[in-house]
């Protein structure tokens, strides 16, 4: 392998570790950070997603537009959970582990019963192109800039936008955001349903690679735990760099001694974190900063 | 001999200068009261000897030995005790159990439940020791707290703002309360507003101003000073 | 070789007779415990077993039942979690004091419950595919194991595209050591070895693995994947355009991935299997048919659910020989060593020295429209590794699992 | 005299403001629940007494849980994790020492001992890095996650400690039983009534043990930092030991139920480490009711037999069932459906209630 | 020249965890006013702000806003109503920008009104928030901040202020340009002001009239002339 095939190889996996780090963890990192709730039913958000992604396709409609289906039906079953129950636990984040334990019960079996133990897949759109004798598929590029874009537009709603200036105003000061007039608790279902969206659209970018059973979702699961603990609350100075630090001990340990070494290496991540940045690496900068 | 002294005592939060090099003693068996307008930076300066806050300069000396960096509860075991602003009960505890958790450092078995008792009566709470804390009146709470807070055996006792919300009999009493502590030895610096507490119980007042020792003395000194009624009034320009 | 089979087959039909008599009075049921997961990860494949052994339960009890007693299902849902193995093993030997038990799909469920198997010195079928080795009187395993499909399939391989192999394996015993067969068999043949991958069970990105791959250049990949994260391999190789053929003994037969992804992402697949419903014989063929009357619903008939439904109808036959349910009669049964049947497969036989079963393998190509065509079938595939090694249940039970680096010929020096 | 004296008051410890029960009547009631249950298997069948062990095994989990958790007010996400380790340990010690001479009891302490111990080493990093609250949660599932996806790739031949093999995703099983040695042949503790016997007297042991432990000393210093950390600490109490103190007995309590699972079924797997095995113990905690070691306790049983129950009857249907109990349960019955049922019978736990509300 | 009455408390008791602060409070401001609320501290000055805001809910009483009764409003519903609310310590949003944080005030006042105007009329007012749009509000100092949580509200043009010790650690020359804009925009705009302070320059410089509250209740009503009575003053503030 020459050095230029081999550096955009090492570029191509570390940027394929990478969107999937953040594209599985920037929905639980959304409700994490914004709200102290450590949603356990992230994975079945994520199989809404690619559900209604592959229906839509199969049902005719182009490959972008079914994604948006996946990202909005999640993003709305995301906000009605909210209402219904998510909202009577503010006051007790640890019970709120529960609940979604048992939503998550109740989705993936669920799931399985009206749907059955599988769905047929669609399809890995776009083909391959090949650089220096190695093949590589187009979609997992489309994935890279799906994760970027999707950074940069989080970026840009949480900077840009009416909601994002007062779901952080909420997020820091709760109480003086209502007392601005703020409807804090619609900003909580927002961001609610916001944090479900982000996992259905990782589920809808994925579901055209992956096989579809009612268990699907806990194939994003571990990886977006680890990538949260280690970015700590939030998305932009924790999960993004924390998914970049990341990809590239995942995608560097796994071409250099296999798959296995990259799984020890996110766990030895997980305790380095824990013994040196016990905030994760968001209360790292923020120190920093102070 | 000084208690406790601060020494070019510094802490900067973001953008503000909450305490500006103080330079503060207490000495060792007086009651020593804090005073000054909202925002002078009298509860940082309190956090700052406690060890809740880690301060951005300069020093902390408690009898002789610097604490700057001790972690909370070591200095409370080398003998500061305190009591917050906001009454910090073990609510859901009965009034027996949390002088009980204040006073099992040093006793246990009968002796225990007599210095249990003996403080109950102290703090008028004898009544009530089966009741949970949360259900205590507010100047009960308060009562309680310092309970728990003398129950330590402290040598240096710091009060922030202790009659905060009570009635002036409750305030009175508590006064009467810090005499005869002080009577025992006990060291006391106090946060407080309320002026005729501070005039019963203070043998030496400072007034701190945005963040800086503006003026010591006696409470009449104190009372008498145009300067610091003037802060109060906010016509001093700093 | 015909001839003897209808001999066996008179000799049955004979004592099929006498036993029915025996029995005439006794219209007590035969209970049959089935522990499968209709639930979780693994539902998947195994929800047809169940149906396998409901269908073949019905047709036995519409003639007559096993020597004249009704045969009676005894069904839990063990929810893909091996706790639950344990709770109901124990349930149905202890409580619903079941005469034989049907159960397990995952390795690791297998080994959940066979502890307690032993103990109550119970009689289970695992009706299987898997790594092969265990060597337990209380086991019956109708499943293939890796000399059958490997022996088979690897020399095939070879033949076809070359001798420069490249592996990758679920990162777990049957990964392990079915990756272990598949070197040995290479090496046998001449081969080499181009790669090895363990992949840790969960894992669902394969980017690295396709570039590993791609770097080594073998002549065919053995895929030895497992669970449904793993099955994403596949769709993202063709879209890398990984373009090797595959050989594999896991894939089709269980999950029928050639069914539920997008062509050409399987394409030229070479999978041994036993059976599935594309086998294209009269047996077969009358077999499906029978299936999808009754269970019109079912996705695909896989060849865990044939297994299954061929367990029961040996059972049938063991009982009736043996005269009683009693295990140890049984077991006499099974060490006079013509336990066979004619299956939807072909003809099929218990060992008696492994208690499991020879098979017809079929190679199963993986066409580009994933459609299946079988290039080659091998009759009457024995079990032999577990009697080669040493593992001889007439004489003695173990209770153990062997594995090529793990077992009495090689302790033995 | 003296001696008698500690003993006495020791007893004392057993009922206190920590625990709900006291009196004679509290006691009685325990009495003819501890008799029933010693009577237990002579009316029951051998499946429902080597059943009740199987439920008994996992209430060590429950109570370590409620110690840390109701109690020390940090909620543990991972102590599978101690469970498994345990397990592993007693299975990698038996499976090397055998079962001889009482042996097997020897490894179910040092397999504690060693769980404790991780224990000990995790929650240093935890407590005296002031990792708390919702964090502390995610932190410690992910270590038991994590070590599931370790063990489970433990296949070859080349993990193994002496002569035990990890065994990877199929789980490492041939460990022996608990055995007491008798002359004339050792006593096997297959799961029939003499292991119901042992596991009963260790839960009632255990029990007791932890009823005193919450009214000791102790005890009030951990329910003083669930209440008011800040205050705790100006009392002078390193708060941070107080928590790991509890941490490592609760995980301790964890490896015992990964032992005594581990000898009851001759098994263990690295998915008692994943994610569905770590949630159950905080639901069992938390439909139970966790500020109360004996709702904890009969919590867990419930919802063991119940979700058992369900499997059993429910078929595909289960799951769903499970999952809306447990909503249900959390919204509407927020302290556990003992505390809340109770309240509505009793004064006393309407106040405790109220004030846990508040 | 009387102008209706925008802002009326009828009897309003409030308190925390059943410790009642507020025992009766009395009081009402016409349209256009700027009132303060005097009184030493721990009398309930800042429990009644919060209590009128809808941050605390009352236990007893009324208040009325426009003639309407605000008591069943949630905080935020009262603010969009047209009343902004400047908490004691400021409490900006410290990891959000001095532009942002303004933003934040737009709800205020219910409707949306041009950002870009308003922005622009506030960086009038006090153009230091202008200078520093881009900074972390948490940086600021003080007297920046709590111009910044004026501006805040400024941003939804409410009809009502409530200032809570708006002078509280702030540098006395930054208090006299405080109470300055404070004044100008009642001039200009009618906007009502009712503010809680002890700073008797400040009162000094804004106040038509007093509320002097002590103990949880209105105890005495004081205009502008007594105010120049330092005297007096004293006794109802200082030490």
């Amino acid at each position: 392998m020459d050095f230029s095939s081999g550096l955009f190889s090492f570029l191509y996996q570390t940027g394929d570790a990478f969107a999937f780090l953040v594209l599985s963890a920037c929905g639980l990192a959304v409700i994490f950070g914004m709200m102290g709730i450590i949603n356990l039913a992230h994975g079945e958000f994520i199989l809404c997603g690619a559900y209604v992604t592959t229906s839509a396709v199969q049902v005719g409609l182009p490959l972008p537009i079914a994604i948006f289906l996946g990202t909005a039906v999640a993003g709305l079953v995301g906000m009605l959970l909210e209402r219904v129950i998510i909202r009577h636990l503010y006051s007790r984040p640890l019970d709120s582990i529960v609940v979604t334990w048992g939503i998550s019960m109740i989705a993936t079996q669920g799931t399985l019963i009206i749907l059955g133990s599988t769905m047929p897949g669609t399809g890995t759109p776009f083909g391959s192109f090949s650089v220096g004798g190695y093949g590589y598929s187009v979609y997992r590029l489309v994935l890279m800039l799906a994760a970027l874009a999707t950074l940069a537009v989080l970026w840009l709603v949480f900077t840009r936008t009416r909601f994002g200036i007062l779901a952080r105003a909420t997020i820091q000061v709760p109480h003086i955001a209502e007392a601005l007039g703020v409807n804090t608790s619609l900003i909580y279902s927002l961001t609610f349903g916001l944090g479900a969206a982000l996992a259905g659209l990782c589920g809808g970018l994925y579901a055209p690679t992956m096989t579809l059973v009612p268990t699907m979702g806990s194939a994003f699961v571990v990886e977006a735990f680890v990538t949260v603990v280690v970015g700590g609350a939030d998305i932009f100075l924790g999960t993004a760099p924390a998914a970049a630090i990341l990809a590239v001990v995942k995608a560097g340990l796994t071409s250099w001694q296999g798959q296995l070494a990259g799984q020890i290496g996110l766990l030895v991540a997980v305790i380095v974190v824990i013994r040196i940045l016990p905030r994760g690496l968001t209360g790292f900068i923020l120190r920093e900063r102070a | 001999m000084a208690i406790l002294r601060t020494e070019k005592l510094d802490k900067w939060f973001g953008g503000l200068h909450v305490t500006d090099e103080v330079d503060f003693t207490v000495e060792t068996g007086e009651v020593h009261c804090l005073i000054g307008p909202n925002g002078a930076g009298k509860s940082t300066f309190f956090k700052l000897v406690l060890g809740e806050h880690a301060p951005s300069g300069g020093a902390i000396l408690y009898d002789g030995e610097n604490i700057t960096r001790a972690k909370p509860f070591e200095r409370i075991r080398r003998g500061i005790s305190v009591k917050f602003q906001v009454p910090g009960i073990f609510q859901a505890l009965k009034v027996r159990q949390n002088l009980q958790i204040a006073l099992q450092h040093h006793l246990q078995g009968a002796t225990l439940n007599e210095e249990i008792d003996r403080l109950l009566e102290f703090l008028k709470l004898k009544d009530a020791q089966d009741q949970l804390a949360g259900s205590l009146s507010h100047g009960q709470k308060q009562w309680l707290e310092i309970g728990m807070a003398i129950a330590l055996k402290p040598k240096l006792l710091l009060l922030d703002e202790p009659t905060a919300g009570m009635t002036p009999d409750e305030t009175f009493a508590t006064g009467e309360m810090v005499q005869a502590l002080n009577a025992q030895g006990v060291s006391v610096l106090a946060v407080e507003h309320d002026m005729a507490f501070v005039r019963q119980i203070a043998q030496k007042v400072t007034v701190l101003h945005f963040g800086k020792v503006f003026a010591q003395g006696t409470i009449d000194e104190i009372v008498a000073d145009e300067r610091v009624a003037a802060i109060y009034l906010g016509e001093v320009h700093a | 070789m015909q001839i003897r089979a209808s001999g066996v087959l008179a000799t049955l039909g004979t004592l099929f007779a006498l036993s029915a008599a025996a029995f005439a009075q006794d219209g007590e049921p035969i209970k049959m415990g089935v522990l499968e997961d209709q639930s979780g990860d693994f539902a998947v494949a195994t929800i047809g077993k169940v149906h396998g052994i409901e269908l073949a339960a019905e047709e036995i009890n519409a003639n007559g039942g096993i020597a004249g007693r009704p045969l009676e299902l005894v069904t839990y849902d063990t929810q893909s979690d091996n706790r639950r193995y344990q709770e109901f093993m124990r349930r149905v030997l202890q409580r619903d004091k079941v005469d034989v038990v049907f159960a397990g799909f995952s390795s690791a469920s297998r080994e959940a419950y066979r502890p307690i198997v032993d103990q109550f010195d119970g009689l289970a079928f695992y009706n299987n595919q898997y790594e092969g080795g265990v060597c337990d009187a209380n086991m019956i395993v109708t499943g293939a194991v890796p000399e059958q499909q490997f022996s088979t399939l690897i020399p095939y391989m070879m033949e076809k595209y070359g001798k420069n192999v490249y592996t990758i394996a679920a990162d777990y015993n049957f990964g392990q050591i079915s990756a272990e067969w598949v070197r040995d068999i290479v090496k046998e043949n001449g081969g080499t070895m181009a790669g090895e991958e363990f992949i840790p069970l969960g894992v669902s990105q394969f980017s690295q693995t396709i570039q590993n791959i791609q770097n080594a250049k073998p002549d065919f990949l053995v895929t030895l994947l497992v669970g449904t994260a793993q099955a994403s391999y596949y769709e993202q190789a063709a879209s890398a355009n990984v373009g090797l053929p595959m050989a594999s003994s896991v894939n089709v037969g269980q999950g029928y991935e050639h069914k539920r992804f997008q062509p050409p992402s399987l394409a030229d697949m070479y999978v041994t299997t036993n059976w599935i419903e594309e086998v294209d014989n009269p047996a077969s063929k009358e077999f499906v048919e029978k299936w999808h009357e009754k269970f019109p619903d079912e996705p695909y008939i896989n060849q865990e659910a044939e297994n299954s439904y061929i367990a029961v109808y040996l059972y049938k036959q063991m009982v009736e020989r043996a005269g009683s349910t009693d295990h140890d009669a049984i077991r006499k049964v099974i060490a006079e060593g013509d336990v066979c049947m004619d299956a939807p497969e072909g003809h099929v036989c218990i060992d008696p020295k492994s208690q499991h079963m020879s098979h017809t393998i079929y190679l199963a190509k993986v066409g580009e429209d994933h459609s299946i065509t079988f290039p080659k079938v091998w009759d009457d595939i024995k079990p032999y590794w577990l009697g080669d090694v040493g593992c001889d249940l007439t004489k003695d039970n173990p209770e153990a699992q062997y594995t090529p680096s793990d077992n009495p010929k090689k302790s033995g020096g | 005299m003296s001696s008698r004296n500690s003993v006495s008051s020791a007893l004392r410890l057993l009922e206190g403001p920590q625990t709900l029960g006291k009196g004679p009547g509290f006691w009685a009631g325990f009495a003819v629940v501890l008799a029933l249950a010693c009577a237990y298997p002579l009316f029951a069948d051998g499946y429902d007494v080597g059943n009740n062990v199987y439920f008994f095994n996992w209430a060590f989990m429950a109570l370590g849980l409620g110690l840390i958790w109701g109690y020390g007010g940090a909620l543990s996400f991972g102590q599978t994790a101690f469970f498994g380790v345990a397990g592993y340990a007693y299975g990698v010690l038996t499976i090397n020492l055998g079962d001889a001479y009482g042996l097997t009891f020897f490894s179910l302490v040092a397999a504690v001992a060693i769980s404790a111990l991780f224990a000990a080493v995790l929650g240093y990093f935890l407590f005296f890095g002031r990792i708390s609250g919702v964090f502390l949660g995610i932190v410690t599932l992910s270590v038991t996650l994590v070590l599931e996806r370790f063990m489970s790739q433990t296949a070859g031949p080349e993990w193994a400690i002496g002569s035990a093999r990890l065994n990877g995703f199929n789980g490492m099983g041939g460990m022996p039983s608990l055995t007491i040695p008798w002359p004339g042949g050792d006593i096997v503790l297959f799961p029939d009534v003499a292991l119901y016997y042992l596991t009963l007297a260790i839960l009632v042991v255990v029990y007791l043990a932890l009823r005193m432990l919450v009214n000791s000393r102790f005890g009030n210093v951990l329910v003083a930092i669930r209440e008011n950390p800040q205050r705790a600490e100006m009392l002078g109490y390193d708060i941070r030991r107080y928590q790991l103190g509890a941490f490592v007995i609760g995980s301790g309590l964890a490896g015992l139920s990964g032992v005594l699972y581990t000898a009851w079924g001759n098994y263990i797997t690295p998915s008692s480490m994943g994610m569905s095995a770590a949630a159950l113990p905080v639901v069992w905690v938390a439909v139970g009711g966790r500020s109360d070691l004996t709702t904890t306790l009969f919590g867990t049983l419930l919802v063991l037999a119940g979700f058992q129950y369900l499997t059993i009857y429910g078929s595909q249907y289960a799951l769903v069932v499970m999952g809306v109990l447990l909503v249900v349960t959390i919204l509407a019955a927020p302290s556990g459906i003992f505390i809340t049922l109770g309240a509505l019978f009793s004064k006393g736990l309407r106040r405790r209630l109220k004030r846990e509300r508040a | 020249m009387r102008k209706e009455i925008l802002l009326e408390t009828m009897g309003l008791w409030a308190g925390y965890g059943g410790k009642p602060v507020l025992q009766g409070v009395d009081l009402s401001v016409r349209a256009g006013e700027i009132v303060a609320v005097i009184g030493r501290n721990g009398v309930g000055k800042s429990t009644l702000m919060k209590s009128l805001i809808g941050l605390l809910p009352s236990d007893r009483g009324s208040v009325l806003f426009q003639g309407e009764a605000l008591d069943a409003m949630a905080a935020h519903r009262r603010a969009r109503q047209g009343i902004g609310y400047v908490p004691q310590g400021r409490d900006v949003f410290p990891r959000m920008s001095v532009g942002e944080n303004l933003l934040v005030g737009q709800s205020i006042g219910g409707g949306r009104s041009d950002a870009a105007a308003r922005l622009d009329a506030i960086y009038g007012y006090f153009p230091i928030l202008k200078e520093r749009r881009d900074q972390r509000a948490g940086t600021l100092s003080g007297g920046q901040q709590q111009q910044l949580a004026i501006g805040r509200v400024l941003m939804g043009g409410p009809s009502l202020i409530l200032l809570d010790e708006p002078s509280e650690g702030i540098q006395p020359n930054i208090v006299q340009d405080i109470a300055r804009i404070m004044v100008d925009l009642n001039r200009q705009t009618g906007i009502t002001v009712v503010f809680v302070e002890q700073n008797l320059d400040m009162i000094r410089a804004m106040a038509e009239r007093c509320y002097v509250m002590d103990k949880g209740r209105i105890t005495a009503e004081i205009g502008r002339d007594a105010l120049e009575d330092r005297d007096t003053v004293r006794r109802y503030l200082a030490v």
